[in-house]
């Protein structure tokens, strides 16, 4: 029995969740300092899995196996492949940072009711770190029934942060912003819950499948992937569909994939920058991750008959959300569509099917959480000075506060994914991976870089650029130190893998070619395969042995 | 080493820009001293070359793997040979000149360490855009040099015009960038693989098919960085940047990346030439386009811009013919990077003298007052437009001759279009000479209301000045690079030319042919210089003889069209802008109201649903013993009818 | 009266016909009855139940009024400990299992489910007395505490009589009788094996209950309402279930479970030809089946029978509904179980597309209605009408799987509900309870431990993973799909859906609205309520995170004798 | 003639009960009605039981007597409260929660 390393990694946010809820009232600051120990040591931990973890080793590493509810044929099943550690490396990197990032979002607001038991801001950070613990036992949990529970339980915390804590300064009015963001949050839980109940249908369902054929209903990954391999887990083909939509759809809602995103802009709206880095960045990765683990591996050939379908969704998100961002009046929700932009992006690239487009699409959602983390907290800290989220109510900020200028800058290239930041990599993955197996689709998706570029810019030349105009920005300070810990390392992050991403493509493309096999799929070859990649000095120009000198 | 050339100014960059406040008053001078490092870096690698014999000069260093997925290798390494070399020594020869006038151009300007930032993050990105040896690391630098320039361009951030002409730069680049994105997708499909030497050398295995379609994604790149048609109209606002910038980025070398592009990627094209027809025709329009536009301009470096833009065109043009070209192609750049950025300082000193009045209309006998200036500028007009002897000369005829080589009634329109280019181009320099130097001292005449058009926006509010202008030379500071400039403009075509020395210099790349002129290269130069004479003497019969109005006249129709670029935006703000607003306008409408409704539809209709079930609860037992006996007369009839059937 | 008459008929009818079967004149010869011969070891847990309750009436008669709550609190408590552990030992004794057997003369049959059931509604009273003897909540009248029971039931309300009632501080002890009496009548219910026990469990347990939903101590009025509705409502549903044996009797020509199953299954038809027309007649069989297994969806609160559960839920004095809410939920589940399986299973092509049609119509009934409810009774109400609709799908299952899931999920709902209950009842302002949502806003700033509490009830409620009402869930649903009721599966995860929606409301309104000015304070209550609620979140916790244990259990309890 | 006709009986009885508990407003009446409805069902158990020859019908019959005679002393007890709260016994004025 080894060290329960990935027990112990998704524990320890757990216990720090108590142990900050139970720290008393008065001792705010207290909270916050234990929080952000806790989720540190979580760091340092995933950064041991990480380390741990052999690419070339087996499948699932750092496995752990324990009897749970063997009536469901449940057990408490965790491990990890490339993209689990890769993810769960992300989550556990940018907690810190959200934590830190909302230092006082949960602060005393003078005339807030007190009562000895309220403490906001000790919940606050305590569902934060609630939060991470789940996700991070859904990413390394090897068996389906553990990953749907945590994929459902982690909606309830959200649900509170989405809920219960909002910008305080609100466009529409103090009570009219109470009644949205409780809106946006029911109506959050409630698009995922659906989902997630749809999806317990489909769980139930397997379970039938896999009791009728193995004898006893199992929940394990590896087991029913083996049992798919050697044949003896059969389901009808209309049975695996129904199945596979089951998942998917409960998926298709977390990432979010068109037309079921609707949800989101409405949560980032109203959510703080941080709750809102916390859903995009890395709650909603789990529905990617989960496309990516569970849908393709368990339901291959349901897979491959969805994928037209799903490519299609995948670049109407990629235009849509585009588009939409152009056409947004308010800096949370224009990222909110960025995102569902770029879940276009990652969906493609998990679907084309190719090795690329799916170790791009893994290193997309690792890019993709720290791009837009850097942007929206940075978006977060301009709306926290001016109290606005509206873009008009801002213009010449760059004069004023010119790093926090800067770093929004570097935030939204790699948003619109410049080289040698680190999205570029992952995003030009993902568009060859697709062209390469479905050209149209690859084409398309380009032109989607294009918005990027426009909706970018248009955001920062809206609110960054141009003469001071409003009193309220004269005095707006700059970035301080607490908020520049915090971007500096995402900013030096991007840089740093936008040059170097081999360390984790490494570990992430193994993990990629398993899934590939589950679906029984090979890369398409070159037309003219170019025998030598490096007969550089043999090269002689064309044209000039053509024969046709004088 | 090689990779040295690239990390030393970004070194510079990296440090100015991160280095904060205390750097004000030193960075300037680290940022030049940086970029004469690469420079000399530069040249030692020169001197090492020329030491090698012709095929063996390619130098190549891998520094490591960048994204290694499966099939899809992606390595960070350099490839020094001719070609790159000779752009190496242009980029970092004029940069260090430039970084040298900046520092007394920007000499007030607060932001002037963030400036130097930038010029150096610039060197560093256009340096690995031709030290790149594959097409994956190339784009990086491809977008580099384009967020550099959108820094540049947009550096008086509080202008808002300055602002936006960086936006639309970098956008309607971002077209270009996708473009090659394509082409590489092409190349990894088609070869597995997007690094040069192996793609070029096996370009020949493909289908033409595969290669006009390659070659067609370059040509949209490249239309994108080099400002050709379509894809040309943003370069007449990158003008909002500092003048340097537009010497050094808009003129010297980031607008000639399209026509390294080319001329790198010659193999793809041979193999296509249903593609290089496209690049030469795009070649002859732009040509074309851009030198009618640079004579309508009274904004001195629009008008400049316009002719970069011809200028390009012929560059594009002679890379379009193929191996005849390419050599010619890359020394006009060569001989336009020399003249084009001495002219545009040139243009900077005026306006350094001039209170930032950029108006040609409102200067006038200038060359007494900025002696240095006139002579430079002269100097570098004369080369541009080919007079006998000076570089231009030399380049632009070997391209003409190229043209008419080019056989059959191709060959004859092409030369045609390109003497009818050479012509206006005499026009349009003489022009802007004459308005410039000569005549009478229109400034000081009260200022009026500048004209209508709204691209001519005098740029007189950067630095709040607008008390009457004293116009006087520059320091030296900014003087020296202009006198380099100059020789170059005077020396280099000649220096080239001499025994064929740069054709046989990038021969080993760019494989050269002699074209077989249907005319004769004596009478095409008699052509060219006719031509010349043709336009210098209908400039100086309209603007030298009698005094140029402060005011532009309303012109005819040609005329206003051009002074609107050929109403190119108006096009796109009809198609494009208006189109997409509307776009946007309708999908935000859709998405809240039919996607979303769609939602909430669903919520509404079970909450009403509740509503008008309730009522049944209407708190009468009798009622409830009512349901309770149907119920039971249900499940009775129910279970008979389940027997039944 | 009638009765008496009816049987002369019925002799006269006897004497002069001649077609009288032989069997009749013997049986009228009056040869000895045998004595019956009664396993009181298995029946102990009744038995002692029902003693308890006696005492309890013998207490109330005669003890002096200072000396009642305190011995009537003790006599419950000690017959309710002593019964639960009777049935520890019995069903440590293997009597859930191996030595499962019908006792009392095939009146009741001792076996897993019946054990497993009698526990959980031993515990589910226990808890229910605790609620029930809860004193600091309602302000001290000059006799000391009271309670949240009627000072002077008989009195007229805001009448003089009970005002003094209220002043002199009286209390209605007579509560826990009829409690000990309706837990016995329960116990009795699921482990009914002939119609008869059935129907006299049925009112056994029903009769206490509907005193008890008139005695509470404010809204009076709502009290006795919500009393005749369901005494009214309630004794006409068992006149059909009468009916309903009546007509299986007349079917099979016994009431005993097995022998109808026998008689069903045609394993011995009836020779005699006179009985021709009657015995195996499908339609007294069917019709019967029918009515009877209405009486019980009547019990169990499953559309369209359902009318009385909101408006009982909310008129009852709270601790009642919470009683009631649990155990009856889990009696009449138990009779219905055993009805179907053993008595029924030869009719299961019959009778199951109409459960089919019953469960789908109540699942969505009680979710979708309850959306738009403004009483947090009444919401409860409407979310255990929604419930039976789950508990129907893991019923229709006919398997064991579906008999173990069913129990495990009545254990795991019956806390949550108990606990959800007491909470509603430390909620006060003037008025007693505040039970309209309104007075809800806010609550989480006030009081966040409570709120946080009742959220983990709704999240059970709602089925949300981690808590116990998500296993109960997953084990139904996973039996009704292992049953060939995929459909219905979807039909009840569309129906959590909806659920889940107006769970979340109360959530958002105490969490997130701002407190009202005139809102509820919440009352400190004693141990007794703390112990409730505090019993309900582990149950909800335990079952929710490590249910296997208790799976096993239900599991081991999934099959009925014979 | 037949027992079976007893039956017919019985059920008509049932019938007219049920009928009375649905028309009936008078809490008392409706009562009444409830146990027409009980003796109906015994009138069909006692019928059954002297067409099946055997007792366990009669026996039941007396059982349903006093689980009647109970229910009265609940039911009336409960009506009467009702009535001495609100001076009237219609089940339609017991009807303050709805909804």
């Amino acid at each position: 029995m080894s060290f329960p390393l990935l027990t112990v990694t998704a524990a320890l946010p757990a216990v720090g969740a108590v142990a900050t809820a139970a720290v008393p009232a008065a001792k705010r600051t207290a909270a916050k300092w234990l929080a952000l120990v806790f989720s540190l040591a979580t760091l340092v931990l995933a950064a041991v899995v990480l380390a741990r973890f052999d690419p070339d080793g087996a499948r699932y590493q750092l496995t752990e196996s324990h009897a749970w509810i063997s009536d469901f044929g449940v057990r408490y099943e965790l491990g990890v492949d490339g993209i689990g550690a890769a993810l769960m490396a992300l989550t556990a990197l940018l907690i810190p940072f959200v934590i830190g990032a909302g230092w006082h979002d949960a602060d005393q607001v003078e005339g807030e009711p007190t009562h000895r038991r309220w403490r906001p801001t000790q919940g606050f950070f305590a569902l934060i770190l609630a939060v991470e613990a789940m996700v991070l036992v859904s990413f390394a949990a090897t068996d389906v029934f553990l990953f749907y529970i945590f994929f459902e339980a982690m909606l309830i915390p959200m649900y509170f942060l989405i809920g219960g804590f909002g910008d305080r300064a609100h466009a529409a009015g103090e009570e009219e912003g109470a009644k949205q963001r409780s809106y946006a949050a029911v109506k959050f839980l409630l698009y995922n819950l659906a989902g997630g109940l749809i999806m317990l249908a489909a769980v139930i369902g397997l379970f039938v499948v896999s009791s009728d054929s193995l004898g006893e209903g199992t929940f394990s990954l590896p087991e029913l992937l083996r049992a798919r391999a050697n044949g003896d887990l059969t389901m009808s083909t209309s049975t695996e569909r129904l199945l596979f939509l089951g998942f998917f759809v409960a998926f298709a809602i977390k990432a979010p994939l068109w037309p079921l995103h609707t949800w989101l802009p409405n949560a980032m709206g109203e959510a703080t920058a941080p709750v809102a880095v916390l859903i995009t960045a890395v709650v909603d990765k789990v529905g990617t991750f989960a496309m990516l683990r569970f849908c393709l591996g368990l339901f291959p050939n349901a897979s491959s008959w969805a994928t037209p379908v799903v490519i299609g969704l995948a670049l109407v998100s990629v235009l849509y959300g585009a588009l939409l961002a152009v056409g947004q009046r308010d800096i949370k929700r224009l990222v909110a569509y960025a995102s569902i932009s770029h879940f276009g992006f990652i969906i493609l690239g998990v679907f084309a099917m190719t090795s690329q487009g799916q170790s791009g699409a893994t290193l997309y959602m690792v890019f993709h959480g720290i791009s837009t983390a850097a942007l929206m907290l940075v978006a977060g800290f301009l709306i926290s000075r001016r109290g606005s989220r509206l873009i008009a109510d801002y213009g010449g900020v760059q004069k004023v506060a010119p790093v926090l200028a800067g770093t929004f800058l570097v935030g939204g290239l790699a948003t619109l994914s410049l080289p040698g930041l680190a999205p570029f990599v992952s995003e030009f993955l993902v568009l060859v991976g697709t062209y390469s197996r479905y050209p149209v689709a690859g084409i398309i998706a380009t032109a989607g870089i294009i918005l990027a570029a426009l909706y970018v810019l248009v955001l920062y030349q809206r609110t960054m650029t141009g003469p001071v105009r409003k009193p309220e920005i004269e005095g707006m300070p700059d970035l301080k130190v607490r908020e520049l810990a915090v971007v500096a390392p995402l900013v030096a992050l991007l840089l740093f893998l936008g040059v170097f991403p081999k360390p984790l493509s490494e570990i992430v493309n193994p993990a990629v070619e398993h899934t590939l096999s589950d679906v029984q799929k090979k890369d398409p070859k070159p037309q003219h395969p170019v025998a030598d990649h490096n007969k550089w000095f043999d090269y002689k120009p064309a044209g000039h042995g053509g024969g046709d000198h004088e | 080493m090689i990779g040295l050339l690239v990390g030393v100014p970004l070194l510079g960059a990296a440090v100015l820009l991160c280095g904060g406040r205390r750097l004000d008053r030193t960075g300037h001078w680290l940022g030049t001293l940086l970029a004469a490092v690469s420079f000399a870096i530069g040249a030692a690698l020169f001197a090492s070359m020329l030491g090698e014999d012709a095929e063996s000069r390619a130098m190549h260093s891998k520094l490591f793997s960048w994204v290694p997925v499966e099939g899809f290798q992606a390595d960070v390494a350099f490839q020094l040979d001719q070609l790159s070399m000779t752009f190496v020594l242009l980029i970092t020869g004029v940069g260090t000149l430039i970084h040298l006038y900046s520092v007394g151009y920007m000499e007030h300007d607060p932001g002037r360490r963030r400036f130097f930032g930038y010029l150096n993050l610039f060197l560093a990105a256009m340096l690995l855009l031709v030290l790149a040896d594959n097409y994956l690391l190339l784009y990086v630098g491809w977008e580099g040099v384009g967020l550099a320039s959108y820094l540049l361009i947009g550096f008086w951030q509080h202008k808002p015009t300055a602002a936006t002409a960086a936006k639309k730069a970098f956008i309607v680049n971002r077209v270009g960038d996708a473009g090659l994105a394509i082409a590489i997708f092409l190349m990894f499909t088609t070869f597995g693989t997007f690094a040069f030497a192996p793609v070029l050398s096996s370009a020949g295995d493909a289908s033409e098919g595969q290669l006009t379609a390659i070659g067609l994604m370059l040509l949209l790149a490249a239309c994108g960085k080099s400002a050709q048609v379509p894809l040309q109209s943003w370069l007449g606002d990158a003008m909002e940047g500092p003048t340097p910038v537009s010497a050094l980025i808009h003129a010297a070398t980031m607008v000639t990346a399209g026509v390294y592009l080319i001329t790198r990627s010659g193999a793809i094209f041979n193999g296509a030439p249903d593609a290089q027809l496209v690049v030469v025709v795009v070649g002859a329009v732009t040509l074309l386009f851009g030198a009618i536009v640079g004579c309508a301009k009274d904004d001195i470096k629009k008008a400049l811009a316009g002719s970069t833009m011809s200028q390009i065109g012929y560059m594009i043009l002679a890379a379009g013919l193929g191996p005849i070209g390419y050599a010619f192609a890359i020394m006009h750049l060569v001989t336009h990077g020399f003249f084009k950025a001495g002219l545009f300082l040139g243009a900077g000193s005026v306006m350094h003298g001039m209170n930032d009045e950029v108006d040609m209309r409102r200067y006038g006998g200038l060359r007494k007052y900025m002696p240095v200036t006139f002579v430079t500028f002269g100097l570098g007009y004369l080369a541009i437009i080919g007079f006998p002897g000076l570089s231009g000369f030399f380049s632009k005829d070997q391209i003409i001759e190229a043209a008419f080589a080019k056989g059959g009634t191709e060959g004859w329109i092409l030369g045609a279009v390109t003497l009818l280019g050479a012509a206006i181009t005499a026009y349009y320099m003489t022009r802007v000479m004459l308005m410039t130097f000569f005549g009478e001292e229109r400034w000081r005449q009260a200022p009026t209301p500048s004209p209508a058009e709204p691209d001519v926006e005098p740029a007189a509010e950067t630095r709040g000045e607008h008390a009457e202008p004293h116009p006087h030379e520059s320091p030296k500071v900014m003087t020296i690079p202009m006198i380099v400039l100059a020789f170059g403009s005077v020396f280099a075509g000649g220096i080239f030319k001499a025994g064929d020395s740069f054709v046989n210099w990038l021969e080993p790349v760019t494989a050269f042919e002699h074209g077989h002129s249907p005319v004769s290269a004596t009478t095409v130069t008699a052509a060219t210089v006719v031509s010349l004479v043709i336009g210098v003497g209908a400039a100086w019969f309209q603007y030298g003889r009698k005094p140029v109005p402060v005011v532009a006249p309303r012109g005819n129709l040609l005329t206003r069209a051009a002074r609107r670029d050929l109403l190119q935006d108006d096009f796109n703000h009809v198609v494009l802008v208006s189109g997409g607003t509307h776009l946007t306008r309708s999908l935000v409408y859709v998405d809240h109201k039919v996607v979303d409704g769609a939602v909430n539809g669903t919520a509404a209709t079970f909450g009403g649903l509740s509503g008008r079930l309730r009522r049944l609860q209407n708190g009468f037992a009798r009622s409830y013993a009512v349901s309770m006996f149907g119920g039971a007369a249900v499940l009775i009839a129910a279970t008979l009818l389940m027997r039944a059937v | 009266m009638t009765g008496v008459t009816g049987m002369t008929q019925v002799a006269s009818a006897g004497g002069t016909s001649d077609a009288v079967p032989s069997l009749w004149t013997i049986a009228a010869a009056g040869d000895k009855l045998q004595a019956p011969s009664i396993e009181y070891g298995k029946l102990s847990p009744v038995l002692i139940v029902l003693g308890a309750a006696a005492v309890g009436v013998l207490i109330d008669a005669f003890a002096p009024r200072k000396a009642r709550y305190s011995a009537q609190l003790f006599v419950a408590l000690a017959g309710l400990a002593a019964a639960f552990a009777a049935v520890i030992g019995l069903a440590a004794s293997g009597a859930g299992t191996t030595k499962a057997q019908i006792a009392g003369m095939g009146a009741l049959a001792v076996d897993g489910p019946t054990l497993f059931l009698q526990g959980t509604l031993l515990l589910v009273g226990i808890v229910g007395v605790f609620t029930f003897a809860e004193r600091r909540l309602e302000p001290a009248g000059r006799g000391g505490r009271v309670d949240s029971f009627a000072a002077q039931p008989a009195a007229v309300p805001g009448g003089e009589g009970e005002q003094q009632a209220v002043k002199a501080g009286w209390t209605t002890t007579e509560v826990f009788p009829l409690l000990l009496f309706a837990v016995g009548g329960m116990l009795l219910f699921p482990a009914a094996n002939d119609l008869l026990t059935l129907f006299i469990a049925l009112e056994v347990f029903s009769l206490p209950l509907y005193l008890l939903c008139a005695l509470a101590r404010r809204r009076r009025l709502l009290s006795q309402e919500a009393a005749v509705k369901y005494f009214l409502l309630g004794a006409f549903s068992s006149a059909f279930l009468l009916f309903g044996t009546a007509l299986l009797y007349g079917y099979a020509g016994t009431v005993n479970y097995s022998a109808i199953a026998r008689v069903i299954s045609g394993a011995d038809a009836v020779s005699d030809p006179v009985l021709a027309d009657t015995t195996g007649n499908d339609a007294l069989l069917l019709i019967g089946g029918a009515l009877v297994v209405m009486g019980l969806l009547f019990k169990v609160g499953a559309v369209p029978f359902h009318m009385w559960t909101p408006d009982v839920y909310q008129g009852a004095p709270t601790p009642v509904t919470g009683f009631m809410a649990a155990a009856t939920k889990v009696a009449a589940f138990g009779a219905l179980l055993r009805l179907l399986y053993v008595v029924l299973p030869g009719l299961r092509w019959d009778w199951r597309p109409v459960m089919w049609g019953v469960a789908i119509l109540t699942m969505l009934g009680g979710a979708i209605v309850a959306i738009t409810q403004t009483d947090i009774k009444r919401l409860l109400a409407y979310s255990s009408i929604a419930h039976a609709g789950f508990l129907l799908a893991g019923v229709i299952a006919t398997s064991e799987d579906g008999i173990s899931s069913v129990l495990f999920y009545l254990a795991a709902y019956s806390f949550v509900t108990l606990g959800a209950f007491a909470v509603v009842t430390l909620v006060r302002d003037a008025g007693g309870e505040a039970t309209h949502l309104s007075k809800w806003a806010g609550l989480g700033r006030r009081s966040p431990l409570l709120a946080a509490v009742f959220a983990v009830f709704l999240l059970a409620f709602a089925g949300i993973p981690l808590t116990s009402g998500f296993a109960g869930k997953f084990a139904v649903f996973k039996a009704a799909a292992e049953g060939g009721a995929g459909a219905l599966v979807v039909v009840g995860v569309i129906a959590s859906a909806i659920a889940a929606f107006f769970y979340l409301r109360v959530i958002v309104l105490m969490f997130f609205s701002e407190p009202q000015a005139d809102g509820p304070s919440v009352a400190v209550p004693s141990v007794m309520t703390t112990s409730a609620i505090a019993l309900g979140v582990v149950v909800t916790v335990v079952l929710g995170v490590a249910p296997q244990y208790f799976l096993d259990l239900a599991g081991q309890a999934g099959v009925f004798v014979r | 003639m037949s027992p079976i006709n007893y039956v017919y009986l019985a059920a008509l009885l049932f019938t007219i009960g049920a009928a009375g508990v649905l028309i009936r407003r008078n809490a008392i009446v409706v009562f009444m009605c409830i146990e027409l409805m009980l003796n109906a069902a015994n009138l069909t158990l006692v019928a059954f039981s002297r067409m099946h020859g055997n007792l366990d019908g009669q026996i039941m019959a007396f059982f349903v007597m006093v689980v009647a005679a109970a229910e009265v002393v609940v039911g009336l007890a409960i009506i009467v409260m009702l009535y001495r709260a609100r001076h009237s016994a219609s089940v339609d004025d017991a009807s303050l929660m709805k909804l």
